[in-house]
Formats: C-alpha cells, structure tokens, sequence
C-alpha cells in the first residue's frame, strides 16, 4: 500500500497488465505474440510523448487542448520541409521547432493575459488547426519520408536486439527525462508547487510566469516532436489528422494518476494510461468486437481503471 | 442587390484530394459560363449539423443556386427544400438526396463501382480465398453503397469467404490505419489468414496500404483501394496496390456546376447524370484518359 | 558621513482594493535587531502592510526604505532576494509536496538546477530541529510527510520553518504565527525568534495576543482605519493603553459573565469514538450553560465537534441530541438545531467567493421570499441585520467574504449560527484571528446567548485563559480521552494548562 | 463597471454586438436581413440548451464531457421512437429521458465513485456513443419528422408575429428558468455554494452528494432536449452526430463567465457565448472566407472575447 502513495504509477500499471491478460485469455492466441507487443508499443508513441508535455502542463494546473492540432501543424511542417528536399533531421527539427513556437504562444497567452488555459488552448487549438490547413493548402501533403520512416516502422531483420523501434526508445527516453527533471531540479519542484499552490509558489518567489512560460513551450515542443512520429507514420503530413487528440491524451494523464486541479500526476502513469488505452483498442480489434461494443467497453474500462486507482488509494490515506 | 449570379457549392468536407478536384471542375465550369461560384464546406469533415447549417446561412443570404453534396441523404432533404421553397435551385452532387426538391443528381453509381471493385477483386484472387473489409465510418451513404455493392458481387462466389467486415476505419487516415493494423494483426494476415482486401474510400485505403506495408505484406495480399491520390497512385506503380477503382472528381464538379447553370438559365436538364467509374491497375495507368482521371491537372483552375 | 539607518521604515503608505481604502498613509520604522509588534483591530491594514514589505501586494502610493536604501520590491522574489521573508496569515502552503519541499520551496539548493539533495535534506532538518527543538513532533513532522496529511498547527510550524532557513534574510514578517499553534510551540517559536533577533534582524511581529506582545516585543506600532495610530516602547505601554490606542475607546471587561442557571440537557455523548480521534468522550451540555473544552492541539477536540455534527464517522458511542439518539448528518444535525463553527475558516468555515449575504444565510434559506423561493433582497435585509449587529467592517452585505479581514471573516461565520438560530452552537476555536475589540464582542455575544436566549455553547479553544473568562464548566481533552466537566471555580488558567499537558 | 460584476453577461454581450458590428459593416448586404438573425437564433439553439446544463455542471465546479454523446443518443432514441409511430410529443419525452437517465447516471458515478467528473464523463462519452451507434445498428436512422420538423425550422407565412421558431423560444425558456432558478431558489444558491466550497456547503447542512447528482441528471435533461432539436434540424438520428460538441458547449460557458473551477458562470453569459459563435461562423460563411482562415479567425476572437472580458472584470476589482 505504502508503495502506492510513492509511486502512483503502480495503479495504471496494475490496469494495463490485468486488462492485458484478460485479452491474452480470450482473444485468440496470436495476441500474445511479441509482434504485438511491438505494434501496440509502435502505437502508442504520439501519445505517450505528448502525454509527457500535458503532464506537466496538468501539473502546473493548466490544461492544453491544442496538442492535437499542434501534432497536425507539426506533420505538415515535417511534409513540406521533406518536399522542399530538406534532409530528414531538418524535417523533424522545423517540426518540433513549429511545436514549440506554438507552446510559447500558449504560454504568452496564459501568462500575459491571464485567462485560463482552458479557453486559451480551445483557440489555440482551433487557430492552430486552421494555420495547418491553410500551409497545407487544405490537402494532405505528400512527402518522402525517407529517413523518418524508420522511427516507428517494425525494426528491419538483424535488428532484433534493439527491441522496439527507435520512436518507442524515443518516447521512453522524454518521459524519462521529464520524470528526472520533476524529481531532480528545482524547476520540476517549481513546476508541482505552482499547481499545488499558486498563490504560495508565488510567495515563496517561484517566477511563476516565466515556469508557465516554459511548460507550455515544452508541451508544444513535445507535441511537435509526436507531430513527427505521426508523421512518420503517415508518411504524409495532413491538416486535418489528430482531431480529438487532446481528450486521449488528457485521459491518459488522468488514468495515470493525474489530476486537472494541479499538483498531481505522474510521467510513467501517463505512459501506462496510453498504452491501456492502445490495449484494448487492440484487443477489441483482435477479438472482433463490433465499434458500439468497443465503445462502451472502453468507456467502462476507463471509468473502472480510475475509479479502482482512486479507491485504493483513498483506502491508504483515510480522510 | 441583383449583382452577378453567385452559386454556392457545398462539398462534404474540404480537404480530401477527391474534393479538390471537383473544385477544379466547379470553378472550370464557372470560369466557361461566367457565373461566381462560393466554395465552402462544413468546418470539421463530415459535420453533418455544420453543413445544414451552412446550407441555411446561404438562404438566408439569398444566393442564386446551391450545389450541394450531402453528408447525409435525409437530414438534408428539409434544408433543401426551404431553399427551393426561397427560390432558390438545387443541384446535388456525389452523394444522393431523399425527396423531389433538387433538380438535378450527379454522382458515380457508387452500387455499381463496388461491383466493380468487387469483380476486380475476385478475379485477382482467382475467385477464392479470404477476404476482409475495412469499412469507412457509420452512417455515410455513398461509401455503404460501395461497400454493399462490393459485398454483392463478392457473395456470388462460393469459394470466397468474407473474414471480417464489421470493422471500420473512422474518418481519418490514422483511425483507418491503425484499425488496419491491429485487423490484419487479428486475422493473422501474415500467416494467411487474409488473402484479400477492400476499402471504400480514399482514407481507408490510405491506412490500410500503410499497415500492409508495415507488416511487410504489401504486394503479397491482394489490395482493392477506392479513389486515388498521388500516394496511392504510386503504390498502384510499387505494386503495393493491386487496383483502384476510381471515380471522376474533376467531371462530377464540373457537371455540377453546369447543370445549375442551364436551370438557371432556365433550360431542362437531365435528373440523374453519372459521371462513371473505372477500374485503375498497373497496366492501365499510363493510359491518357486514365491520366485525365487519375491526376487531372489542378493549377489551371485553383490557382497554385 | 550619515550613520547608515539599518532595518525597514515605511512612510505614508497607501492602497485601496476598489472602493476599500485598507492603508492610509501609514508609517512604520522598524529597526535590525528588534521584534516591532504591528498592532490594530480587525481590517486596520496589518496584513496588508507586511504583504506589501514581502513584495506580495503593490502599494499605491508612499515610500519604502530597506537598510537605508529605497525599497521597491516589484514580486515577493524581489523582496525575497532582498533578504525579506514572511509567514503570512493565510496558510501558503503547497498541500501536495512534502515537508521537506514546502520548507525548501523557493529557495531550493542547486548546481547547475539540479537539487543538492544532502544539502537540502539538512537545512530543512536544521529548521524543523529549531521549531521542534524537544522532537515531540518528530514523527509527524517528518520530512517527507505530505503536507496534506498535516493538521493546522503543524502546518503552521512548517511555514515557520520555511521562513527561518533564509541564511540571508534581513527583515522576517510573522503574521498572526501562532494562531494555531500550542504553548510548547509558542515558547520554540520565541526561542527562534529571540535568537533571530540577537543575530541583527529586524523582526515585525503581528499577533491579538497583547501577552505575546509583552514577553517577545521590544516596540509597538499601532494601526487604526489604515493609519498609524501610535508606536512606542512595549515596556513603557499598559495594555490599557495600547488597547484604547486599537479600538479608540477602552475595554473595561473583556469577559463578562451574568447570572446563567443551567436548564435541561440538550446534548450529550457517551463514549464516543471517531475513525481515529476523539478515542473516548463522554460529556452533557445544558441549555443556558457554556461549556469549555480545553487541550493540546491535536488532542483531538475539532475531531469530536465534528463526530458530532455528523461531519465525520462516529465509530463507537452515541451521540443524544434532544430526544434524539444517533449519528446524523450535518443537515439533520441543523434541523435539529446543532450548529458548527469551522476552526478552518478560509477551508470550510466560509465559501469565500461568495457574497456575506450568501455566506450568513446558506443554511437557512427558506422563509426568505414568497413559496419557497429566494429573494436576495431579503437575502441582504437578513445579513445587513447581523452586520450591524456584529459589527462587521464591509462594504456591504454584497461585499464577497473574501475581501473581508480575518476578524471580520470569522464574525460573518459567527452571524451565520445567529442566524440559523441554533439552540446548540459548537465553536471550534472562535477568536482566532480575531482582535481584542471583537473578541470582547464576541465574548460578550456568548454569555448574551448563554444567559439571555438561553441557548447552549460548547467552546474548543487552545487560549486556557479565555476559557476560564467565559465557560462555566471545563472539561481537558488528552490523546483523545475527554476528561471530566468541572465548574471553573475549581480551576484556573495553570491547572487547566497542566492537566491538558497530561499532568494529572 | 459596477453593473459588470452584477450582470456578469455583460462582457460576452458586447462582443457579440461588437462582432456582429463588424460583420454588419464589411458582409453582403443581406448579412443585416431579419432572416439571417432567425437563421442565426436557430443554429445556437442546440449549443444554448445544452449550455444551460453545462453552466449549472461547470458551477458545481464539475465538466460534462459526455454532452455530444448524449445529444447523438437522444436524437436516435427519438428517431427510434417516431420511427416505430409514436406520437411526437411522446419520443420528444423518450429522447429527453434517455438524457436525464444518462445524466443521472454521470451523477451517480460522480457521487458514489468519487471520481474526477472529468473521467466519468470522459467514460461515458464513449460508452453513450457506443449505445448510441448500437441502438442505431450503426446507422443513421430515418424517421418521419412530422410534428417535430417545426421546432427549429424557418417560421411558416403568417406566423411571423412569432418572431423566431419555437425552438428559439423554448431556448429562451429554460436558460429563463435555469438563471431563476439559481437566484430564486434554495437548489439553485445550493449549487452556487458546492461550487464555491464545497466543504462549506456541506458544513451549511447541504446535501452535496444529492444536490451534485441532480445537477448531472439535469444537465443530461437538457442535452437530451438539445438532441430533441437536433434531431429536428437533421430530420435523422444521427449516432455520429455532435462529435465534439463538447468543447463549443464548454467554450460557451467559459465566454460567458464561467470558470472551471466553479462557482462562476452566468447562463444568460453562456447563451451569448454560443451566440458569438454562431454569429462569426455564419459572418465566415457570408464572407466567403477560406475555412482555414475562419479557424484562426474563430480561434482569436474566442480568446479576445475571453481576455477583454477578463481585463475589465479584474481593473474593477484589482489584484
Ligand atoms: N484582496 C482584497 N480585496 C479587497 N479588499 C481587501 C483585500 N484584502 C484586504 N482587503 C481589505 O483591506 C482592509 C485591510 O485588511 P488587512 O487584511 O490588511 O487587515 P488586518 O489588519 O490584517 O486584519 P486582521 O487582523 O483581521 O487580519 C480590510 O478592510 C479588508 O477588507
Ligand atoms: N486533514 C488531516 N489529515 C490528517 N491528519 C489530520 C488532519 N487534520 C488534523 N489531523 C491530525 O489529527 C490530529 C488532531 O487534529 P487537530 O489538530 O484538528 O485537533 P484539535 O485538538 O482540534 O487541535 P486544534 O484544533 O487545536 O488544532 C492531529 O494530530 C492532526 O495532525
Ligand atoms: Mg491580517
Ligand atoms: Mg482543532
């Protein structure tokens, strides 16, 4: 029980194991295959990365709603920098360089005209989604991906011992980067005692602004970089791809232990919140459910995952 | 304000590829005639309410004529009519419309481009083997008319047997492909459990050609796609994709347009004009008409 | 050459929140290596002051000079840099993160902005040893408790520890510091401070106790209506007069008592038990009676109001209300005529975005417009009447409760039960935060109720001699274990104080 | 200024008159015709009705992301209902219950769970959408309309005296009773108080836990009425419809002065937020501007509305 409170991750890992083996048991054996390990980690990764970002925004107390735009923004960016013959790294950079400048924006928002960021993302996101479309041309944009490809494709014969494709290995490494930063520097610390308590933070001289500030820009900046891997996956940069991201991405950070009033959350939970989420849209898939029933089930799942989460941890705390 | 003639044209969405191309042929036909055509959609695709609601605003602002391809075959039956009932005409394009109000259909026989497809299919396969079907979005009209259609000619052969059509891709290009990903997985496509596919529209095609080739299938599994963009054309070449069976965007927006310009003129025109379909695979690409079809030349007409 | 003037002078210092004028023109001359007691009522400008010394609020007008240099601070991590820290009076704090994190915060040790962990560890371990110097709250007091996990005086403890890390500080603001806190901490926290003050800083010290004031304050600077009403040497001041110099009149009684004969018992409990505190609680109220409840913080007292407002889980025992027996839930706890007064008053006491008219009136809105509605005219009339009654410095009845001073905060709180019309009324803590003037309102409202309307109080407070001025019986809580009622003839302000100690 | 801090409404007013201004001036004439306002007043009705719900949710300091879901369920069930011949008025009723049965369920989990309202609804969205597509064999339905075609269609000659189609009216009539409410009576000061705090109400002897689950249940009341309209503008029920609707729901309430943390927002407010969306939508449509260009254009006044709005209300309260 102690452990719960320490590492408020162990909740979802709990839920993507157990529904994990239900599939394992009722879905036909295939299932089990390391293949689909693969393909289901391969499928998380745009939101397990943007994930990282909305955890910190959630942290601070805020909420960012134009991620999915921003990843639509960012794979047209990586398009049309690859049209124009750009190399690959290029691609990715302006990409990730269009997600972070939209973040900043965000943030300048939040910061300078103090309205929540609810509201300010909500037309963040539609502004966003519109400069997608209108750089795209309102198509989507065909590209090479060469060089880019290879981030979540299955990894090519003789590269078996690396596991999982790089965009995996990548998503991995920012949350673990995140999730040092939030324990090991004083702007991770900075960043929980503004969601925790503003008004204090702010006391105690945190330069509140300036932390937003720069959460949003990070936020952005992961979006961007998850802008690639869809990019990547897509092999065409499109305009209109990514359209209710936020919520997914929102409820991952929640399932894993997040919460929208600030000062709760957890990296490594959110990656399991996803990949739950990757789970039993796949084991739906497997199964052959039909949608209505996938649907429901998922809602259901979700509900019980928190609400179990929730109670146990509530059972250790009292009052 | 009796100025110019100004016809809205109202597609289903904005950025599909298909779409672009019927704005080429709306505004060729626009440019022959000399009417001002107003290109607008429903913001997010395949907003049903979005596009009522555009329908109304341009009665209210009392265009000339509206051509109008609905999201839906009912829901817009009403918004029509109360633009008829304004003195305002009705063309409908692409997808059909319930009622009597509108003057004019023109679209592909989308039942008979799934025959189609699925004659194409079957004789790929030698007419047996397993097939799957990954369907496009619930409730939309000209897509299930394919997908039936499909389903029709595929039925008549006993000896293929139809593994999974009860999934559908979603509106979006990552939905379809990651549905694809996780159906092919399912059907152990890699052991062949899945000898054939079909999609029935552009972004389900799209998806699915992805996840063919990220499981290493593509080319290997027989591949019957709908409608056609660069992408997918070139895949068409790579042999990743077996046939598509495509339709004429630029004609079916072009007929459109004139068609509501005679009516407004006050000419007769024909209730129900087809714009065809043809079966696309490797050794018919290069063709000319194929070509005029396949990648109609856009800029002359859009500008860019 | 000018001798440099060390310490912090502030000189007509303005501001006004709307149409709220809470400083005046006020002047304050502080010196290193003296405690400077800020005193006034209720909504003088105390708080306001220090807020804007620690860079929180910005005056509108006046200067400020820190060391004798202009002062300006434009954020309180200016002010912070500058070597001021404050303890201000609401809880800043950061429910979420540890002790040890809330200690640090702001000023966290690092290389490159990565934490020095070793040395965090102990400066936080140097200043909770200092607030806690015999370790009695070691176990709680842990650092790397969760904060939310704190009761109210612990949690004070820890923002005092915070303040006191600064290795650079100059100027300390302590708002209020003890208003949660018990006597041992009292006595560490003047340890603290007297140490500070030997080591040259300058030291402003806020408190309603004028007995605090005595023993830790070297001079004095009162504030009335936003302006300075006096200063000088604590030494060379009565109380008397100090308190006239606040008010601008003299207290004659501060605890009044008339003639009160107990009636029928009204409420009592027997053996009751919480999910953790209170573990035994056995006591009988009477109508016309006031009875006190003495103890250490964290004996439990609040736990036991709240066991029986129905707040929280009575385990075992029963609680009798009238003829009727049970737990209930605290809107049947009103029905029957129980009312609770929060020690928290900013947390649950009062819904502080809303109007006074709201907060005094949320628990009895019916009769308040025809058929059952609500109409916030007479909302208002119902409020207005209790302002004037209590004597409530606002704007009006349509003033949000937040922009109210705490004394003020807690007398709309007050006006709330009046109002509701409660035949039992549970105070937890009444006079927090509450200045001399008003607390003698207030006493004087208890006994008025005690005698006149005969109704029945239960008082928790952590001022032993504040329950030896009202109640007619005391009862010590210890550990959770209730002990027996006895009339206040029996006891005074020691044997109270070392009984709630557990030296019986 | 002082009359901002009692009419709260005020400040989305204004820009709603504002932006309709400017339409005014650089549209088409016809922009100003009376039946463009009828057109206009028609189209918010759904987004108004459900945004009464949404503002008492958003009080109580809770979301109701489920709205759209909801609403899609509602016209189905309606269309259900008509299609199998019942009388309009009694699939009217159908449809509405089937909203206050899931709103009653969203209070239910909300309540005894004790979970982020923001994941129950979250849950429940997918599962109404998924019950939705079930009961509809994942189709759209047709249904005959009669009876309830008139609701929120152009008034027929000689009723002009009416001024706008029922529908409007019956919009007018619950946001009147919604912000009566509010004021007027012991539930509605009740709902103000939870949001406020919460601890206090309980304190105050306010049943939470009921007065929450009613709120839920009537702001599933509402978006099954809302779905009653849809289904009147579509003429079908529609499982995929109002996807989404959410966040415009929610933007309403945050225009017109509602906040997420709760205990402020305004119906009248939330109204002339829904409104302001109507108007720069249908003003884009005139204008013949680009979608993309009305995405960004949307996105920005949204925010600017937000922020002018916010600036006033803080220079009359200051810091
Ligand atoms: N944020 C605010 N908004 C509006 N008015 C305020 C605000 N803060 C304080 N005031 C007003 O300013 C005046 C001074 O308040 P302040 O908190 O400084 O008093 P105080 O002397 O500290 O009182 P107390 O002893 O009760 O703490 C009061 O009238 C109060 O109502
Ligand atoms: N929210 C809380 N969570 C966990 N423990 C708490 C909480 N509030 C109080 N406690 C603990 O419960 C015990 C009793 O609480 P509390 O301090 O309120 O008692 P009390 O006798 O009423 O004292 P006082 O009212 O003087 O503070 C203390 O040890 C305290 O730390
Ligand atoms: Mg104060
Ligand atoms: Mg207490």
């Amino acid at each position: 029980m102690k452990y719960l409170r320490k590492y408020p991750f162990l909740g979802p890992l709990v839920a993507v194991v157990v529904v994990y083996v239900i599939f394992a048991i009722v879905a036909p054996g295939s299932f089990t295959r390391a293949e689909n390990l693969t393909t289901m980690a391969g499928q998380t990764v745009v939101v397990g990365i943007a994930a990282s970002g909305m955890t910190l925004v959630m942290l601070l107390g805020g909420i960012d709603l134009s991620v999915g735009s921003n990843v639509a923004l960012s794979t047209v960016v990586c398009a049309l920098c690859m049209r124009a013959g750009a190399p690959a790294i290029l691609a990715a950079a302006a990409a990730m360089a269009s997600g972070l400048l939209s973040g900043l924006v965000n943030g300048a928002l939040v910061t300078t005209l103090r309205i929540t960021p609810f509201i300010v993302t909500l037309g963040t996101m539609r502004a966003l989604r519109g400069l997608a479309k209108g750089l795209a041309d309102e198509q989507k944009i065909d590209a090479p991906s060469s060089g880019l490809d290879a981030l979540v494709a299955p990894l090519p014969p003789g590269y078996g011992w690396a596991l999982f494709p790089p965009g995996v290995w990548i998503m991995l490494a920012t949350s673990g980067l995140v999730a040092a930063m939030l324990v090991y520097t004083k702007g991770g610390r900075h960043i929980v005692a503004i969601g925790s308590n503003e008004a204090t933070a702010r006391l105690c001289g945190v330069r509140v602004e300036r932390v937003k500030w720069l959460v949003y820009g990070l936020a952005g900046l992961f979006a961007g970089l998850a802008g690639v891997m869809e990019f990547s996956t897509l092999t065409v940069g499109d305009p209109t791809d990514s359209v209710g991201l936020e919520l997914e991405v929102i409820a991952a950070v929640v399932i894993g232990g997040g919460s929208l009033a600030g000062g709760e959350g957890s990296v490594a939970g959110a990656l399991f919140g996803a990949l739950l989420m990757t789970v039993i849209r796949t084991g739906s898939t497997y199964l052959g459910i039909d949608n209505w029933v996938q649907d429901i089930v998922t809602g259901g799942i979700v509900v019980t995952a928190v609400a179990l989460d929730r109670a146990r941890r509530a059972s250790e705390t009292r009052r | 304000d009796g100025g110019a003639t100004k016809i809205a044209v109202i597609p289903k969405g904005t950025t599909h590829e298909f779409w672009k191309a019927v704005h080429a042929g709306a505004v060729k036909a626009s440019r022959e005639i000399g009417v001002e055509i107003v290109w607008k959609g429903p913001l997010a695709e395949d907003d049903l309410k979005g596009q009522i609601d555009v329908v109304q605003s341009f009665v209210a602002q009392g265009v000339s004529g509206i051509v109008l391809a609905p999201l839906n075959d009912k829901a817009l039956e009403k918004p029509v009519e109360g633009a008829v009932k304004a003195n305002i005409p009705v063309v409908i394009f692409d997808s059909d419309l319930a009622g009597s109000a509108h003057k004019s259909f023109v679209a592909t026989d989308n039942l008979a481009a799934g025959r189609l497809a699925g004659e194409k299919l079957a004789a790929l396969l030698g007419q047996k083997g397993k097939i799957a079907v990954l369907r496009y979005q619930e409730g939309s009209a000209s897509t299930q008319k394919r997908e039936e259609g499909f389903l029709e000619a595929i039925r008549k052969m006993p000896e293929i047997k139809i593994v999974s059509d009860n999934q559908y891709g979603g509106a979006t290009t990552e939905s379809a492909f990651e549905k694809a990903e996780s159906l092919l997985a399912a059907q152990s496509a890699g052991s062949g459990g899945v000898d054939g596919v079909f999609c029935p529209n552009e972004s389900t095609t799209f998806g699915m050609l992805l996840a063919l080739r990220k499981a290493g299938l593509a080319g290997k599994i027989k591949f019957v796609g709908f409608d056609a963009s660069e992408k997918l054309v070139g895949a068409l070449r790579d042999g990743h994709v077996d046939a598509l069976v495509v339709q004429d965007p630029f004609k079916i927006g072009y007929e459109a347009v004139r068609a509501m310009a005679e009516i407004l003129a006050g000419k007769p025109v024909a209730p129900r004009i087809d714009t065809g379909a043809v079966v696309v695979d490797k050794a018919s690409l290069d063709k000319p008409e194929t070509k005029a079809i396949v990648a109609p030349d856009l800029a002359p007409w859009l500008g860019k | 050459m000018a001798r440099e003037v060390s310490g912090v002078v502030a000189h007509g210092v303005t501001k006004a929140y709307g149409a709220t004028t809470a400083l005046a023109g006020v002047d304050l001359d502080v010196r290193a290596g003296e405690v400077h007691a800020l005193l006034g009522e209720n909504g003088a400008g105390k708080s306001t002051l220090v807020k804007i010394l620690a860079g929180a609020v910005r005056p509108d007008g006046g200067r400020l000079t820190l060391d004798g240099a202009p002062f300006a601070p434009k954020d309180p991590a200016a002010a912070r840099a500058a070597g001021v820290r404050l303890v201000s009076q609401e809880r800043a704090l950061c429910p979420h993160m540890t002790v040890e994190e809330n200690v640090l915060l702001g000023g966290e040790p690092t290389r490159f902005g990565v934490l020095k962990r070793e040395e965090a560890r102990a400066i936080a371990a140097r200043a909770l040893l200092a607030i806690d110097p015999t370790g009695a709250k070691k176990h709680r007091l842990r650092p790397d408790a969760l904060v939310r996990d704190l009761g109210p005086g612990e949690r004070q403890l820890v923002e005092i520890a915070r303040a006191i890390t600064e290795p650079r500080c100059r100027l300390l603001l302590l708002d209020e510091p003890t208003s949660s806190l018990g006597a041992d901490d009292v006595e560490a926290l003047f340890a603290v401070v007297s140490r500070l003050r030997e080591a040259g800083l300058a030291v402003v010290y806020i408190s309603h106790h004028l007995d605090e004031i005595r023993r830790i304050a070297d001079r004095f600077t009162v504030i009335r209506d936003g302006r300075t009403a006096g200063t000088g040497r604590v030494a060379e001041a009565t109380p008397a007069d100090i308190v006239t110099m606040m008010a601008g009149r003299s207290i004659e009684d501060l605890y009044p008592r008339s003639p009160r004969v107990p009636g029928d018992v009204v409420l009592s409990t027997q053996d009751l038990a919480g999910a953790g505190l209170p573990v035994r609680a056995s006591l009988v109220l009477r109508r016309g009676e006031v009875l006190g409840i003495a103890g250490l913080v964290g004996a439990g007292r609040t736990e036991l109001l709240r066991a029986i407002f129905g707040l929280d889980r009575v385990r075992r025992g029963e609680v009798r209300v009238g003829a009727y027996v049970g737990p209930a839930s605290p809107a049947a706890r009103l029905a029957q005529g129980v009312g609770l007064l929060s020690e928290d008053r900013g947390g649950e006491g009062l819904a502080l975005g809303l109007t006074i008219a709201d907060n005094v009136t949320l628990s009895r809105l019916v009769g308040l417009g025809p058929l059952g509605f609500v109409t916030p005219a007479r909302m208002r009339a119902a409020a207005a009447r209790f302002i004037e009654k209590l004597g409530v410095v606002c704007a009006g009845p349509d003033a949000p409760v937040g922009s109210l001073s705490g004394g003020n905060q807690q007398k709309v709180a007050l006006a709330r039960l009046l109002y509701h019309d409660v035949d039992v009324l549970l105070l937890d803590e009444p006079t927090r935060g509450v200045d001399v003037g008003a607390r003698a309102a207030i006493y004087a409202l208890i006994d008025r109720l005690a005698c006149e309307s005969n109704k029945a109080v239960l008082v928790v407070s952590s001022a032993a001699e504040e329950l030896v001025g009202i109640a007619d019986r005391i009862a010590v809580m210890h550990k959770g274990e209730l002990g027996p009622a006895r009339p206040v003839g029996e006891l005074d302000v020691r044997a109270v104080m070392l009984e709630q100690a557990g030296a019986s």
